[in-house]
């Protein structure tokens, strides 16, 4: 999985993210790598086994607090 | 270009020394004639005409050339030049100009006509005497009818023009002549009705023939890979064609023509994704026949491209889809056979467009055994012997004849082919979709001069689609496309023939 | 770049296969047993005055995204919050989308192909449709909902045959209650998830009229959920149905035409594949276009792959499992609340009071 | 350059490809296509489960053939993921047309098959289920068919034959068995299936039906009394029905052909107690007769009909009086009709409903309507 995911952000970087930072506007660049390392370091922990915390259950328990559910 | 040789001192009033200049930069072509000969009346004046044997009209230049010069007695006057005289009075020529420019000469002796120099002038008198051997107007090989005109265009720009010209006799059409290429000089003429075409899209074509620089156009594709619109697209946005009728027929629409010179294919634009199911045929036969051909042509099309991965997809990942008697019978073909589905298709596929490839390359007489033993020894045996199991025999050989249908997108489909296929491999028919989403969004996202290339199908309603899936009656296609015509919309009365009128 | 434009006709095939698309395979909820299309009927009504509000706002300010309304009518600092917001429920949106998705798929059929694959599929797909400009995916989609509805309609038409309609009977039998709470569950999911759409009819045509798209859009989208409630109920009947998680692609498995022609629910699967894509394609469209203002940006598209391979991540892990999935849409109804309803009304309120007040600014009404 | 570059997107999905093979790609001829599954009592273990394979003789000219594979464990999924270690084939379910459950595994309660059913996206819900009237539902696979190289789909055909001609018992599909055991106001039956002798071999036989209370099974009907089960359920649509005539002591047999039936179940509240009236209205033709006879009068006609009208209703009210007494459970669907027709009553006798079942007023009025007799103007005539 981390392999294919690799590649596939590889791919991501090569086409789409090169002519973005060709184009010399460094908000968007850094915009678009932060946003890139995140969701990359996030595949790469639920490739290795992490589990992450999901959103989910969160919003859920919040909801839940609030006493309608 | 030349630019060594048209220094304007080099030129001189001398015979001698023009024809040397001459002789020197067409050295060693032997195919430049040079014909020196003297007024019987006046020995004196010296001529010579050159010319390049092969492409000229003999009969031109010894009864309209060099015998009026030789025969007639030339009175010389003090007002008047004698290469005047010449052109006014002696040569019978009905194209005939005056020049000192030596590039005009070198074109002019390339181009077939005939340099008259004579002593003592420096200038050279061009007369046109091309006769370039041309083919005769056959009907294309590529793009036959069962109806409808038969001519063909030939090599020559000029008769094509005239055949253009003859269906269309008005002051509207427009031909601007270009020349492209450093080396090969092609005249390249842009054809348009002007009213009809869009202004817009000429400019633009214009300012794209500005950007080529090649040395060298011989065929219309040389320009085209120049021009069209998503240039790394499966799919063509510019069209091309080999009939002057269809030309014809897409100027009426608003469309430009480009006709070349030296290549019997003439280039229309804007092309949109539905010109590749309207033929000509289309318009000459009945309505309801050319309709239903047309559906036929467009799911020819589909199953050209998809067959052999829905096939895969059915029987790889959704065998339950496929009913009983037929998993059967399909499983039962392909008991024994020791390829997995995929690489049994990717090399039947393989075979079988080897075998298509031969065909058009081989001799008309070879073609015939070849199908024999392609399609029947070859397929025999391989059913036979368990190395191929026979459906996938059938869909690969249907997918093939059915690409035959479209001769203009058997590249395209071959590759879609194989990207379906792949997919299918992937994911099953979920995958197969998924490719045929992405054929979608990127046959959606091209352009072709501007006009979406899928323009009349992404919004289907009803008066875009005369022409498209179904060819209406003419009387009922009062207006022309809208996405290019849009200047002068209205083709036609409807001749009295309301198809409300006509259900009554 | 030049102004992208979509056509009444190509907003209102986007929000009818935006409105079928999940819920088409995962079904409208069960709370009122056999009587769950009475459910989509009042869902149906309860939606009208909701989405003519959010159409209201597209039509206070025209050539306007919901963003930019946002930033126009709160200001700078409060703006970028409320439209961070935004952002996140059309982010999270899309999450939830992508991830059902790919779950039917690796359910029905490919068992053992990693989902993440078929969500970077359906996401690449989707990023390179929304690049192509608005008017690709409006293209596309008014193309793709022919497809569509001659499919449904023929499914349609095809389960009336073998509906049983005393699985109709009784109606009311748990009494109205449950009714009233499967409306409001069809209310959120999908009927009011169309507040999207304040982001995307901004690009309609100068003219065309964004209560015409909402109108109808609902009247059709709806319509369409009831003809596939009313099929599924006919067809399978309770209890079968409340075991089943994908209950039209199980009625539609059970249709028969002659022997031949059976096993149609592939055609199931293929439709909610090409509006899955639609509804990916928008929120995606949503996300970029609104973090692309936050951070004023002007061209939205360079966000797109960004945010959607950040989609694919949250989507791996935003459930546990298939179950927590499918239990997350109770929770869902009450955490879209402030999304679907107070923000909406909040911004609509300010918005009439800032045009009213401000003469000046204001847009001449028709 | 922005404009034409997304289209390289495809290149990182044929690298997937590349790298990834394919996950759920299987040969079609690799697969090992189950056509039915029998379950009985293991041995060993609790369950035994056969299961018929479609199977390819080796050849020239292959041929398809049955092969029976069975393994043992004690749930239904290990049962058949052991037979797996036989055979040396993974089975594939989606074609999978019969489920034959032997009696002893249905008086345990069928219960966790059909959940298994239910739950798997691979099994299709329009499975028939049907109980073995043998000792093993083995027995019923092993025994010969027909047509058919595939016995299961042999069961299948037989079905379409009972709605067309019999109506000696229905299909019921798995949905339609999770309906009746989860539904209010009805239980399920099954169809059965045996074996009978046919030319000296064994042969299955499509006949009757398996009455169930709740998810158990707790008796049997043969498939005359089923037909009158089917008659309450509204679920003939073609067949015969054999009348005896009692006609002047010359007991006549008649067979009339069903064209057309129609059921009604109207539930009632009589002094303060739920009964039901069925209707049933029958379009017959005559095909046969057995007696020279020829009812072509006006009123032999009306007495024919009389009768044929109450014989049906005896015979449907033996079969209600039957179900009611032996088993007490309502496989007419009594219950769904008064939560669909009264569902106030409904709500205040649901708990009680089997009680309340078992005594319930069934009254049946029959109406046979004779349209045609053949072509034949009258009966042969044996002279002296």
């Amino acid at each position: 999985m981390i392999l294919i995911m690799t590649l596939v952000y590889g791919l991501f970087l090569l086409l789409d993210f090169i002519p973005i930072y060709r184009g010399k506007n460094r908000k968007i660049t850094w915009l678009y790598l932060s946003l890139f390392i995140l969701s990359y370091s996030m595949t790469v922990l639920i490739g290795f086994g992490v589990n992450l915390p999901s959103p989910a259950p969160l919003i859920k328990s919040i909801i839940t607090s609030l006493g309608i559910f | 270009m030349y630019k060594g040789f048209s220094e304007e001192n080099n030129w001189t009033e001398s015979l001698q020394q023009n024809e040397a200049l001459l002789r020197e930069l067409f050295k060693n072509d032997d195919t430049i004639i040079y014909r020196h000969f003297e007024n019987q009346f006046n020995s004196d004046l010296k001529f010579a005409a050159i010319f390049s044997s092969g492409i000229v009209n003999n009969e031109i230049i010894n009864e309209n050339i060099i015998l009026p010069i030789v025969a007639n007695n030339i009175r010389l006057t003090d007002k008047v030049k004698l290469i005047d005289v010449l052109k006014n009075q002696i040569i019978i020529s009905n194209d005939i100009t005056k020049t000192r420019e030596l590039d005009n000469i070198i074109q002019a002796i390339l181009n077939g006509n005939t340099v008259l120099l004579h002593d003592g002038a420096s200038e050279a008198l061009i007369i046109n005497s091309k006769d370039w051997p041309t083919r005769v107007i056959s009907e294309p090989e590529n793009e036959k009818g069962s109806l409808g005109p038969r001519e063909g265009f030939t090599e020559s720009l000029l008769i094509n023009l005239a055949m253009v010209k003859r269906k269309l006799k008005t002051h509207e059409l427009k031909f601007k002549f270009r020349v492209l290429g450093s080396r090969s000089q092609t005249k390249i003429c842009i054809c348009y009705i002007e009213g009809l075409a869009n202004e817009a899209i000429l400019a633009e074509l214009e300012t794209r023939l500005d950007k080529i620089h090649l040395d060298g156009i011989l065929d219309a594709n040389y320009i085209v890979e120049f021009i069209k619109d998503a240039p790394l697209s499966l799919f063509k946005t510019v069209g091309n064609t080999e009939r002057p009728d269809v030309v014809a027929g897409k100027l009426l629409e608003g469309r430009i023509a480009l006709i070349l010179d030296g290549t019997p294919v003439a280039i229309t634009l804007p092309y949109l994704f539905v010109e590749y199911f309207q033929t000509n045929d289309d318009y000459y036969n009945s309505f309801f026949i050319a309709s239903i051909t047309r559906i036929i042509r467009l799911f020819s099309f589909i199953l050209t491209i998809s067959a052999p991965a829905v096939f895969l997809a059915l029987t790889a990942f959704h065998q339950e889809i496929i009913p009983e008697p037929l998993l059967l019978s399909i499983s039962l073909s392909r008991q024994r056979v020791p390829f997995p589905t995929i690489i049994e298709a990717l090399i039947l596929g393989l075979v079988f467009e080897s075998m298509r490839e031969a065909g058009v390359r081989a001799s008309s007489n070879i073609g015939t055994s070849l199908s024999i033993v392609g399609a029947l020894i070859l397929g025999q045996a391989a059913v036979d012997a368990h190395f191929f199991s026979a459906p996938m025999l059938i869909i690969v050989g249907f997918t093939v004849v059915a690409g035959l249908m479209f001769p203009k997108l058997s590249g395209a489909s071959m590759i879609l082919r194989l990207i379906l296929l792949f997919f299918a491999a992937l994911m099953g028919i979920y995958g197969y979709i998924f490719a045929l989403s992405g054929l979608f969004i990127h046959l959606f996202q091209i352009r072709s001069f501007g006009v979406p290339y899928m323009s009349p199908l992404n919004s289907l309603n009803f008066q875009d689609l005369k022409d498209t899936i179904i060819r209406a009656p003419w009387w009922y296609m009062e207006y022309r496309p809208k996405f290019i015509g849009a200047l002068n919309r209205i083709r036609q009365s409807n001749g009295d023939r309301k198809l409300e009128k006509k259900l009554r | 770049m030049p102004k992208e434009f979509i056509t009444e006709r190509q907003g209102l095939n986007m929000m009818v296969l935006f409105i079928i698309g999940s819920t088409l395979v995962v079904g409208v909820t069960d709370a009122a047993k056999q009587d769950s299309w009475l459910s989509v009927i009042l869902a149906i009504i309860m939606a009208l005055p909701m989405l003519m509000l959010y159409a209201r706002i597209v039509h206070l300010f025209p050539g306007q995204d919901i963003f930019m309304v946002i930033h126009r009518v709160f200001g700078r600092i409060v703006g970028k919050v409320l439209s961070l917001f935004f952002v996140w429920y059309a982010f999270h949106l899309g999450v939830l989308v992508i991830r059902n998705f790919s779950e039917f798929l690796s359910e029905i059929s490919l068992t053992e192909t990693p989902q993440y694959l078929i969500q970077l599929v359906v996401v690449i797909l989707g990023v390179w449709m929304v690049k192509g400009s608005i008017e690709v995916l409006g293209r596309w989609t008014s193309f793709v909902f022919n497809i569509v509805l001659v499919i449904i309609i023929g499914i349609c038409l095809m389960a009336f045959t073998e509906t049983n309609f005393a699985n109709f009977t009784p109606m009311l039998y748990g009494g109205f209650r449950p009714v009233i709470d499967g409306a409001y569950s069809i209310f959120s999911f999908p009927l009011a998830e169309t507040i999207i759409f304040t982001a995307v009819l901004s690009f309609l045509k100068p003219g065309a009229n964004s209560y015409k798209v909402y109108n109808r859009g609902l009247w059709i989208g709806g319509g369409i959920l009831l003809a596939i409630t009313l099929g599924n109920i006919g067809v399978l009947g309770y209890p079968f149905l409340s075991t089943q998680y994908y209950p039209s692609y199980i009625t539609v498995s059970l249709i028969d035409l002659g022997t031949f022609f059976r096993r149609f629910e592939i055609l199931v699967a293929v439709v909610f594949l090409l509006c899955g894509l639609v509804k990916v394609s928008i929120c995606l469209f949503c996300t970029a276009n609104g973090l692309a203002k936050i951070f004023n940006t002007h061209d939205y598209r360079v966000l797109l792959a960004p945010v959607a391979l950040l989609n694919v991540s949250l989507a791996l892990f935003i459930y546990p499992s298939m179950q927590a999935m499918f239990e997350w849409v109770n929770v869902y109804r009450y955490y879209a609340i402030p999304f679907q309803i107070l923000l909406p009304l909040l911004i609509w309120i300010c918005a009439e009071a800032k045009l009213r007040l401000s003469k000046t600014g204001a847009i001449e009404k028709d | 350059m922005r404009k034409n570059y997304a289209k390289f997107l495809f290149l990182p999905l044929i690298m997937i490809f590349l790298i990834s093979g394919c996950w759920n790609y299987r040969e079609i001829e690799g697969l090992a296509i189950v056509a039915g599954i029998a379950v009985d009592r293991g041995i060993h273990h609790k369950y035994l489960a056969t299961m018929e394979i479609i199977g390819f003789k080796p050849g020239q000219e292959s041929e398809i053939e049955s092969k029976l594979v069975s393994g043992e464990g004690d749930s239904i999924l290990e049962a058949i993921r052991n037979s797996y270690n036989i055979s040396g084939q993974m089975g594939y379910f989606n074609h999978t047309r019969a489920l034959i459950i032997s009696q002893d595994v249905a008086k345990m309660g069928i219960l966790p098959i059909t959940d298994l059913l239910f739950r798997s996206p691979l099994i299709r819900v329009s499975l028939a289920i049907l109980i073995s009237k043998e000792k093993t539902a083995g027995e019923v696979l092993a025994a010969r068919s027909l047509n058919q190289p595939i016995k299961s789909f042999q069961i299948c055909e037989a079905f379409a034959v009972q709605q067309k001609a019999l109506s000696k018992t229905a299909e019921i599909k798995v949905f339609e068995a999770v309906n009746a055991m989860g539904g209010e106001g009805t239980d399920l039956f099954l169809p059965t299936v045996g074996v009978i002798s046919n030319q000296g071999q064994p042969t299955m036989e499509l006949s009757g039906m398996a009455v169930f209370q709740q998810d158990k099974l707790v008796g049997l009907l043969d498939g005359e009394e089923s037909k009158y089960v089917l008659f309450i359920r509204n679920k003939v649509q073609e067949g015969i029905l054999l009348e005896n005539m009692d006609r002047e002591a010359n007991a006549t047999l008649i067979s009339f052909k069903i064209l057309k039936n129609q059921t009604w179940i109207k539930p009632v509240l009589a002094k303060g107690k739920p009964g039901v009236k069925i209707a049933v209205k029958t379009t017959v033709d005559i095909w046969e007769l057995d007696s020279p006879l020829n009812y072509d009068s006006e009123q032999d006609r009306k007495m024919l009909k009389s009768q044929a009208e109450k014989e049906l209703q005896a015979n449907i009210l033996r079969i209600v009086r039957k179900v009611q007494q032996n088993y007490g459970t309502d496989i007419f669907g009594f219950g769904s009709q008064f939560r669909s027709q009264m569902p106030e009553l409904w709500k205040e006798i649901k708990p009680e409903w089997r009680d309340y079942f078992t005594q319930l007023k069934v009254a049946v009025k029959a109406e046979v309507e004779i349209q045609k007799s053949g072509m034949a103007i009258k009966s042969l005539k044996v002279e002296d």
